[in-house]
């Protein structure tokens, strides 16, 4: 039985999800899950069963997760996780796409009165135990010849604290992740963002390795998001632009109302307007919920379209 | 009826197998020793097909790769080149620091709180109750969630030790107590210093001797030596004239706020200082329950027996009821230390190193051997137990009570 | 009658002394403060600096809670309540005020249905009636929407009671299914609710079909009842072989070359059923359980699933079949020797590789499995402790009525046996439920899982000590009052023995 | 030691009933036991005949309980043979149940189920065993019960009851399976004296009525009332047999001799 | 009850080493104790002489164990004086060490240390509170083990001792503090009526060698051939107090009658 039917025989979509991180997933207070994460699992559920409520939310923590996946607990993984060499080789992991690129970075206060990461020698620094951010760090001060001591803890709100409270100097993760905690803080303006990204996060969905049918859903659900950006495609306008076939054969394929696309994958033709219809497209996802007019104020930086000097590029539907 | 004098000689028949009485036992031991042995085929065989599924094989040579990550407290040295093999020692040494220094403070105050249960004092008493019964009825990880709490929230970060700062250092400037640990003054051992703690280890020694010749010379003289006073003295007094006659050799490196943190001196991390705090008050709180049984355990005849001979209540305790109450108290006791040293995995909590953190937690994570990480954890823990175990039925079988 | 000779002089006494009352000083308020207090100089020296940790202790904490704030809607709020009323140090409760149910229930979902029709069937109206709002076509946003709004003018206590009514329902049975075991003066007769206890409450709890639980139960019976007949044609042994194989051949998957994985032949009869006669609740994926509301599942689960298997393994290993007693110990020793928390992530981490390919089920369930092994070691110890407190003589008398071993156990030592272990397997219990804070590390929400999502927001991030305080306090209660019980049992055991 | 005063003497005992069949009821033969190396029944020999009753003695120790409690089955013999009621002891579980449920057992320290009323003591057997309705099994439970003269106390729980009605409701435990055979273990020893007449006066009862009986004990009183045989035990051997006027006033063993006036010289 | 034909009459009984001399051992005047407010000793006044064997009975719950244990300083007593040997007893811890380091008690239930030898329970208290060395401790040990006939049992530990033995060790464990005066707490009623007999005979012998005894006991036996009076007690005070002849023949107070009649009556 492969992922697609188990997933439309169970009615809903089960999504490896963060345990709480402001801005990518975490529950409200009548425990809706919210976040940009969240969003792409909506978009995947509304894209096979037309329904964005259609998800139950694994919540997972950076231990358990790929395992989580592998052993079918989930149908996909969207939490945060860094598309690594050996995690999609080594794990029998398959990352199909990136919905966000992410970097390392560190976070201190200001009153600190540090201006590089170079100049955290003997620094305390917080860390989520689990994650490739920990192999990075210790990989960046062997490299820069400094010492450091490293303070694990298991979750962010965790660290959150523990960084608050001063029993670490610096807080380290990625970006997207620490400004979505400084976001949290009382007075984030007395927390600094240090320039230096020391690795590369590129973060993105991941399914079983081997179950291609569905990794393609998956992926090109994520680029539906993108293309439908790119081409102008909205929660506003894509009712309308479905309605008939436009002048734009792209926007046409993409929205169904031209070829059959959709049955190719599986799905119904109009898969992607439902799609962009429940979430909105990739720019509408992200200015929601970790956009510079959210609490988490990130910019679109190298997450903007590759027209606009990003590097969100959606391959050609056709 | 006819003379029978030996059972017939019967032949084998099919049904002996469950009717008869030698058969029967035989029987049912190898049907379930072939179900145990179906089910192990079935386990076994499913993983291997389940690995074989995912791609996964079985086998243990990632231990010998780089670990790649750090470990902030280390009893022999580790760095990030260092294989996983040695990650999974550094943890499991910390996984033993914990649980030993644990296990004594547990007893101490357990010890403590049990005899303090029992006082006269009937405020003092009823505070030991309340200490006791709110340990006990509530989760360790909620005490140690609270004890690393406050270690966080209710110490000064070291900043605060800066000029201006509101935090001091207390002992002369020598402890520095802190949000992210409790640093001490390091001993910096100099030429000569060898000497020092030579006369150090003979007073020692000394000591012992010491009670040798006390014990002898009541056998044979009946007098009683002041052996605590002269044992203090001896363990002071010998070491520090070295020290001065020797020009001071030892000197400690006191911690200095320097950069980010305290430089020098011992770094005692907050995470151990939770973990450990919070499993020995935790076990402290069952330890009291069982000195207090084990005291109650005496009867008061004993006591009384004592009393009328003449005995003073300090020698009646030293004599008469602490032997017995031991007897009762130590097993149970070592199944309270199996249970601290089980616990310890809660370090998970407070991000203290211990093996299940290294071995069982960031090693599975990196290299995705999930299996075959659990299964050497959980021999770990394993032989500890054993072992511990091991002692007890040991000392159990050495005191127990002569009976006709 | 220091005059007196002794060997002159024997002595009557003509009129008997009445009783006089003690000399003052040695009774009342005075002679009490004296003894238990002040007894000798140690002793009141120790009493003084009692008294001053209390005052420095309460000084610290009872401002604090006292002068806490109930109502605020995030903890910025409450520091700016609290600098308005000019108090130095405040709780701010109104976290728990928020999130009480939360951290009850988790995200155990409201019976919306009901909370509308009763307490909000205007709006319900206006909205478009209960099927425009939770019926198949709607639209779920506009449905999450009205649901946050009319729970948010209801309240939270209208809520506890009437929207969780399924998990306080089984629990209140829960108590009723368990009060005949405790309390032996209650009629026998409600042995069979607690018997038919574990399906009602799977029922009440995960909804979805009547069907499912009804048709498991008829299935166990039927094996039951094929057990007995077999074991009264042909001795307990084989009878016990019969019903083992009747349940794989109901329950599981008799033919190898059919590819339907688990409990084949019962979802067909339960789905026939079901559409022959639809009548169900609304079914809850185990994802939603959480709270406190999880340790109590956990824990009652695991230990009433446990207790037949820690029975076996008791027995087992008092047995004098060298081989079936090396296993049990073996079993017993190796669980007992591993801490929890491995095996919690052995179950998540691991567990599925040692199932046939294919077999999927919730972390929950396994969760639960793995608490009844470790659980069912913990209680053989303590079961073995009540068989080896029977005296041989109920043994040898069984025996000599001509009871064989399964009978003499059922009816003689196992129900002595036991009565013996209730503290134990109460004090058991009272462990088990404490550990079940531990599926927070496996990314079930326990309470304190809940206290990490519920920093994780941005409204009450920074804030500990209530939430912490609020949990403890609940497994406390709990706790405290199961230990009272337990110690209770012991203390009526010791003098019923007498 | 008070046993030849005790009360039995007052009682008329009717020993017209107690015919002794020709029937054999059991018949040990060369029987052998070993606990582990310690040798403690050796070689014996014993025929019972049906409606007899036999009174075993001798110093602790000497293997009467292991005797009695081979004949039942409790304890495995290793050498020799023992039939009872025709059914051969052997290692046949089918065997053994028969003569379980033939052969009834009485035990010094009674051994009733404290978790179960009287009533229900004395019909758990019948019920489990012998399969008979509840309704049946619970007359005949009050018949035994009024037979040893505690029908009132059918109701009670066996802690609720003093030592020697214990005893009697043991008895009756037994006896509502039916058994042919008898076998008593000390049955009076663990009770105060006046308990013990009681007791007693059930046994000798249940004498009258023919039952076969094996009753390990030292009340000689008893002995010599109701007994056809008395068998005296030594270091595992049965050392002399006779009937009960012989035995005590001309015993020709040196050993039964020595026992005798311990046991009736105080 | 049989104390009365405890076999102590079979031995000769040598009372003219008993003799009593005119020191004062022990001076009670006008003691009063209460529990709580439960009057358990009303104006208790006793003069016992150096020498002298008391015997004291009563019913249960008469306030005999307290008033013994009272002597003793093992209970507080609230109003009026008992000297012990000249010492007045107080307070004062070191007048309590003194008494008790020359009264020797012997209780019901033994009280040995079952974690001792017997040896080591003998000398344990001569060690630590005489000073005295350990070998010679062990001498007087072995003396006084001799004296109560179980010299051989000194390597044991008391779980490995029958009840007589166990109270005789107890009794020796009192001698080795050479106590002047000895109390003894009903000693023999926990034992069975065959070690009744070995215990009693210790008692007689320290008697005969002029030892000061005050013993609770009901053994009427041993009060008719030792004491050279009998207190009777009931409700906390001394009812009558004779010597044993006229004591037991013809007792003056009526409760006296009543309980003589009850314990002599059987
Ligand atoms: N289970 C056993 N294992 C080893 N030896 C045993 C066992 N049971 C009894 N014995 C020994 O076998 C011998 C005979 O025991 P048995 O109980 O038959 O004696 P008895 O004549 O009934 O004595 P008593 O009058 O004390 O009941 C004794 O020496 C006893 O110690
Ligand atoms: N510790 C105590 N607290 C309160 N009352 C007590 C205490 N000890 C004894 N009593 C009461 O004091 C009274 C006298 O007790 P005591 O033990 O002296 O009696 P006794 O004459 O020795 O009786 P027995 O023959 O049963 O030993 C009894 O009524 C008893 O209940
Ligand atoms: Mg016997
Ligand atoms: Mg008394």
């Amino acid at each position: 039985q492969s992922t697609l039917e188990q997933v439309q025989a169970r009615g809903s979509l089960l999504c490896g999800s963060n345990e709480g991180l402001a801005g990518f997933a975490a529950p409200d207070a009548n425990g809706v899950w919210q976040g940009f994460d969240v969003s792409l699992c909506r978009a995947i559920a509304t894209a096979v069963l037309g329904d964005p409520q259609a998800v139950e939310f694994v919540p997972l923590t950076s231990q358990t997760r790929f395992t989580a996946l592998a052993a079918g607990e989930v149908d996909v993984l969207v939490r945060n996780s860094t598309w690594t060499y050996s995690r999609d080789t080594d794990l029998n992991l398959d990352f199909v796409g990136v919905n966000y690129y992410d970097g390392q970075g560190f976070m201190v206060r200001s009153d600190l009165g540090v201006s590089s990461a170079t100049e955290l020698d003997g620094a305390t620094v917080c860390i989520q135990t689990g994650t490739t951010t920990e192999l990075n760090l210790a990989d960046f001060f062997r490299v820069n010849n400094i010492t450091y001591e490293p303070v694990p803890v298991a979750t962010n709100a965790e660290g959150q604290q523990q960084y608050l409270a001063g029993a670490c100097d610096v807080y380290t993760t990625d970006v997207s992740g620490l400004a979505a905690t400084r976001a949290t803080f009382e007075n984030a303006s007395e927390h600094v963002i240090l320039p230096e990204i020391v690795s590369k996060e590129p973060l993105g969905p991941v399914v079983r390795h081997g179950d291609n049918d569905w990794g393609d859903i998956v992926r090109w659900t994520l680029n539906a998001l993108v293309a439908a950006e790119e081409y102008g495609v909205t929660s506003a306008n894509v009712r309308e632009l479905a309605a008939a076939p436009t002048a734009n054969p792209e926007i046409n394929r993409l929205l169904g109302t031209e070829g059959e696309l959709g049955a190719m994958m599986g799905l119904a033709n109009d898969w992607a307007v439902n799609v962009i219809a429940a979430v909105g497209n990739y720019g509408e996802v992200f200015e929601q919920n970790i956009g510079e007019n959210t609490p988490v104020g990130l910019a679109r930086g190298l997450n903007a379209q590759w027209t606009d000097g990003g590097l969100l590029y959606s391959p050609p539907f056709r | 009826m006819a003379d029978v004098t030996e059972p017939p000689r019967e032949s084998f028949r099919l049904s002996q197998l469950l009717y008869d009485s030698r058969y029967r036992s035989l029987t049912i031991q190898v049907v379930a020793a072939m179900l145990i042995m179906a089910l192990l085929v079935e386990l076994v065989d499913n993983t291997v097909t389940n690995l074989a599924a995912l791609g996964k094989d079985i086998g243990f040579g990632f231990l010998w790769t780089t670990a790649g990550y750090d470990i902030n407290q280390q009893l022999i040295p580790f760095s990030s080149q260092d294989t996983h093999a040695r990650a999974a020692v550094v943890g499991i040494l910390n996984t033993l620091l914990v649980a030993f220094l644990g296990c004594i403070l547990a007893t101490v105050i357990g010890v403590l709180a049990g005899v303090l249960r029992l006082s006269k004092n009937w405020l003092i008493a009823r505070i030991m109750t309340v200490y006791v019964e709110a340990m006990r009825n509530t989760p360790l990880l909620i005490w140690i969630l609270i004890v690393f709490a406050v270690m966080t929230e209710a110490t000064p970060q070291p900043r605060e030790f800066r000029e201006g700062g509101s935090a001091s250092m207390i002992l002369w400037d020598s402890v520095a107590i802190s949000n992210r640990g409790v640093y001490i003054p390091r001993p910096v051992w100099a030429e000569g210093s060898g000497l020092v703690v030579a006369v150090f280890l003979l007073s020692i020694v000394g000591i012992f001797a010491l009670r040798w010749y006390a014990r002898r010379r009541q056998e044979a003289t009946g007098q009683q030596l002041p052996v605590l006073w002269i044992s203090l003295g001896l363990f002071f007094v010998p070491a520090l004239l070295a020290y001065f006659v020797m020009g001071r050799p030892v000197s400690l490196e006191y911690p200095e706020l320097g950069g980010f943190n305290f430089t020098g001196g011992v770094q005692i991390r907050n995470s151990f200082i939770a973990l450990w705090l919070a499993l020995s008050l935790y076990t402290s709180a069952f330890i009291a329950e069982i000195v207090r049984a084990g005291i109650l355990a005496v009867s008061k005849g004993q006591t009384e027996a004592s009393f009328a001979l003449g005995l003073q209540p300090n020698r009646t305790m030293q004599l008469i009821i602490l032997p017995q109450a031991l007897r009762v108290i130590i097993p149970p006791l070592i199944s309270q230390y199996l249970n601290l040293t089980k616990n310890s995995s809660l370090a998970i909590a407070v991000g203290y190193m211990d093996v299940r953190s290294t071995l069982g937690g960031i090693t599975i994570n990196q290299t995705g051997r999930e299996l075959e990480g659990m299964l050497l954890l959980g021999i770990f823990y394993l032989i500890t137990s054993l072992i511990i175990s091991a002692l007890m039925n040991l000392y159990n079988s050495s005191v127990k009570l002569k009976e006709r | 009658m220091s005059d007196t000779h002794a060997h002159s002089v024997a002595f009557a006494r003509d009129t008997m002394l009445p009783p006089a009352p003690p000399p003052p000083g040695e009774t009342g308020a005075i002679r009490w403060i004296r003894e238990n207090l002040f007894s000798s100089w140690s002793n009141g020296l120790l009493t003084i600096v009692s008294i001053y940790l209390i005052w420095s202790i309460l000084s610290a904490i009872l401002p604090w809670t006292l002068q806490g704030i109930w109502d605020a809607g995030s903890l910025g709020e409450c520091r700016a309540i609290r600098d308005e009323r000019g108090l130095s140090t405040a709780a701010c409760w109104a976290v728990i005020n928020e999130r009480w149910l939360q951290i009850l229930f988790g995200f155990y979902p409201t019976d919306n249905q009901l909370l509308a029709s009763w307490f909000y069937s205007d709006e319900l109206a206006a909205a478009g009636g209960l099927e425009a709002v939770f019926g198949p076509g709607s639209n779920s946003t506009a449905r999450i929407e009205f649901i946050a709004a009319m729970k948010a003018d209801i309240g939270n206590l209208v809520v506890f009671f009437f929207g969780y009514w399924r998990p306080l329902m089984a629990l209140a049975l829960l108590v009723v299914a368990v009060a005949p075991i405790l309390y032996s003066s209650l009629p026998r007769k409600l042995l069979w609710f607690s018997l038919a206890y574990p399906f009602v409450a799977v029922f009440l709890l995960w909804g979805g079909t009547i069907w499912g639980p009804v048709s498991v139960a008829v299935g166990l019976v039927a094996a039951i009842l094929v057990g007995r007949v077999v074991a009264a044609a042909s001795g307990a042994l084989l009878g016990m072989l019969a019903g083992i194989v009747a349940v794989l051949a109901i329950f599981l998957n008799p033919l190898p070359f059919a590819d339907i994985g688990l409990f084949p032949l019962l979802p067909h009869v339960t789905g026939v059923l079901n559409a022959a006669m639809p009548i169900g609740l609304e079914a809850i994926p185990s994802d939603d359980f959480g709270g406190f509301m999880l340790a109590i599942i956990i824990g009652t689960s695991g230990i009433v699933l446990s207790l037949p298997l820690g029975i076996v393994l008791a027995l087992g290993r008092q047995s004098s079949m060298p081989l079936i007693k090396w296993i049990c110990v073996t079993f017993i020793e190796v669980i007992r020797g591993v801490p929890l928390i491995v095996w919690l992530f052995t179950a998540s981490l691991l567990l599925n590789y040692f199932l046939p390919p294919g077999t999927n089920f919730d972390l929950l369930l396994r969760v639960i499995i793995m608490v009844t092994l470790f659980a069912s070691a913990y209680l053989a110890e303590v079961v073995r402790g009540g068989l080896a407190a029977l005296p041989k003589g109920q043994y040898e008398a069984a025996d000599s009525l001509g009871l064989d071993y399964w009978k003499a156990m059922r009816l003689i030592v196992l129900p002595q046996a036991l009565k013996i272990s209730i503290p134990g397997i109460v004090n058991t219990f009272i462990g088990l439920f404490k550990d079940t804070t531990l599926v927070v590390f496996i990314g079930l929400r326990d309470p304190l899982g809940l206290t990490n999502a519920i920093r994780a927001t941005a409204e009450w991030n920074g804030i500990y000590w209530e939430l912490y305080i609020f949990v403890g306090l609940l497994f406390f209660v709990f706790c405290f009052f199961m230990s009272r019980y337990s110690m209770y049992l012991e203390r009526k055991l010791q003098t019923d023995r007498r | 030691m008070t046993e030849l005063q005790t009360p039995i003497a007052e009682r008329e005992i009717d020993r017209s009933q107690m015919k002794v069949s020709d029937e054999i009821a059991i018949e040990i033969n060369n029987m052998n036991k070993w606990y582990g190396t310690f040798h403690v029944l050796r070689d014996i020999n014993l025929t019972v005949n049906r409606g007899e009753r036999i009174v075993i003695c001798g110093p602790s120790g000497s293997g009467k309980s292991t005797l009695i409690r081979c004949i039942n089955a409790l304890e495995e013999h290793q050498k020799g043979s023992i039939v009872v009621d025709g059914t051969l002891l052997s290692n046949d579980l089918k065997n053994i149940d028969k003569i379980r449920s033939e052969v009834g057992m009485v035990f010094q320290h009674f051994n009733l189920f404290p978790h179960l009323t009287i009533l229900e003591n004395c019909t758990l057997a019948p019920i489990w065993v012998r399969k008979i309705p509840k309704r049946e099994a619970e007359e005949t439970a009050m018949y035994f019960l009024e037979k040893v003269k505690i029908p009132e106390q059918a109701l009670k729980y066996p802690g609720q009851l003093s030592g020697g009605q214990q005893q009697r409701v043991a008895i009756a435990r037994s006896l509502c399976m039916r058994p042919r055979i008898m076998l008593f273990d000390e049955p009076t020893s663990a009770l105060d004296p006046e308990m013990i007449k009681e007791v007693l006066d059930t046994m000798i009862q249940l004498a009258e009525e023919g039952m076969t009986m094996l009753c390990v004990t030292h009340e000689m009183g008893f002995a010599r009332s109701v007994a056809n045989r008395v068998i005296f035990m030594d270091q595992g051997q049965i050392v002399e047999q006779n009937e009960p006027e012989p035995f005590f006033t001309d015993p020709q063993n040196e050993r039964t001799k020595l026992f005798l006036s311990q046991i009736l010289g105080h």
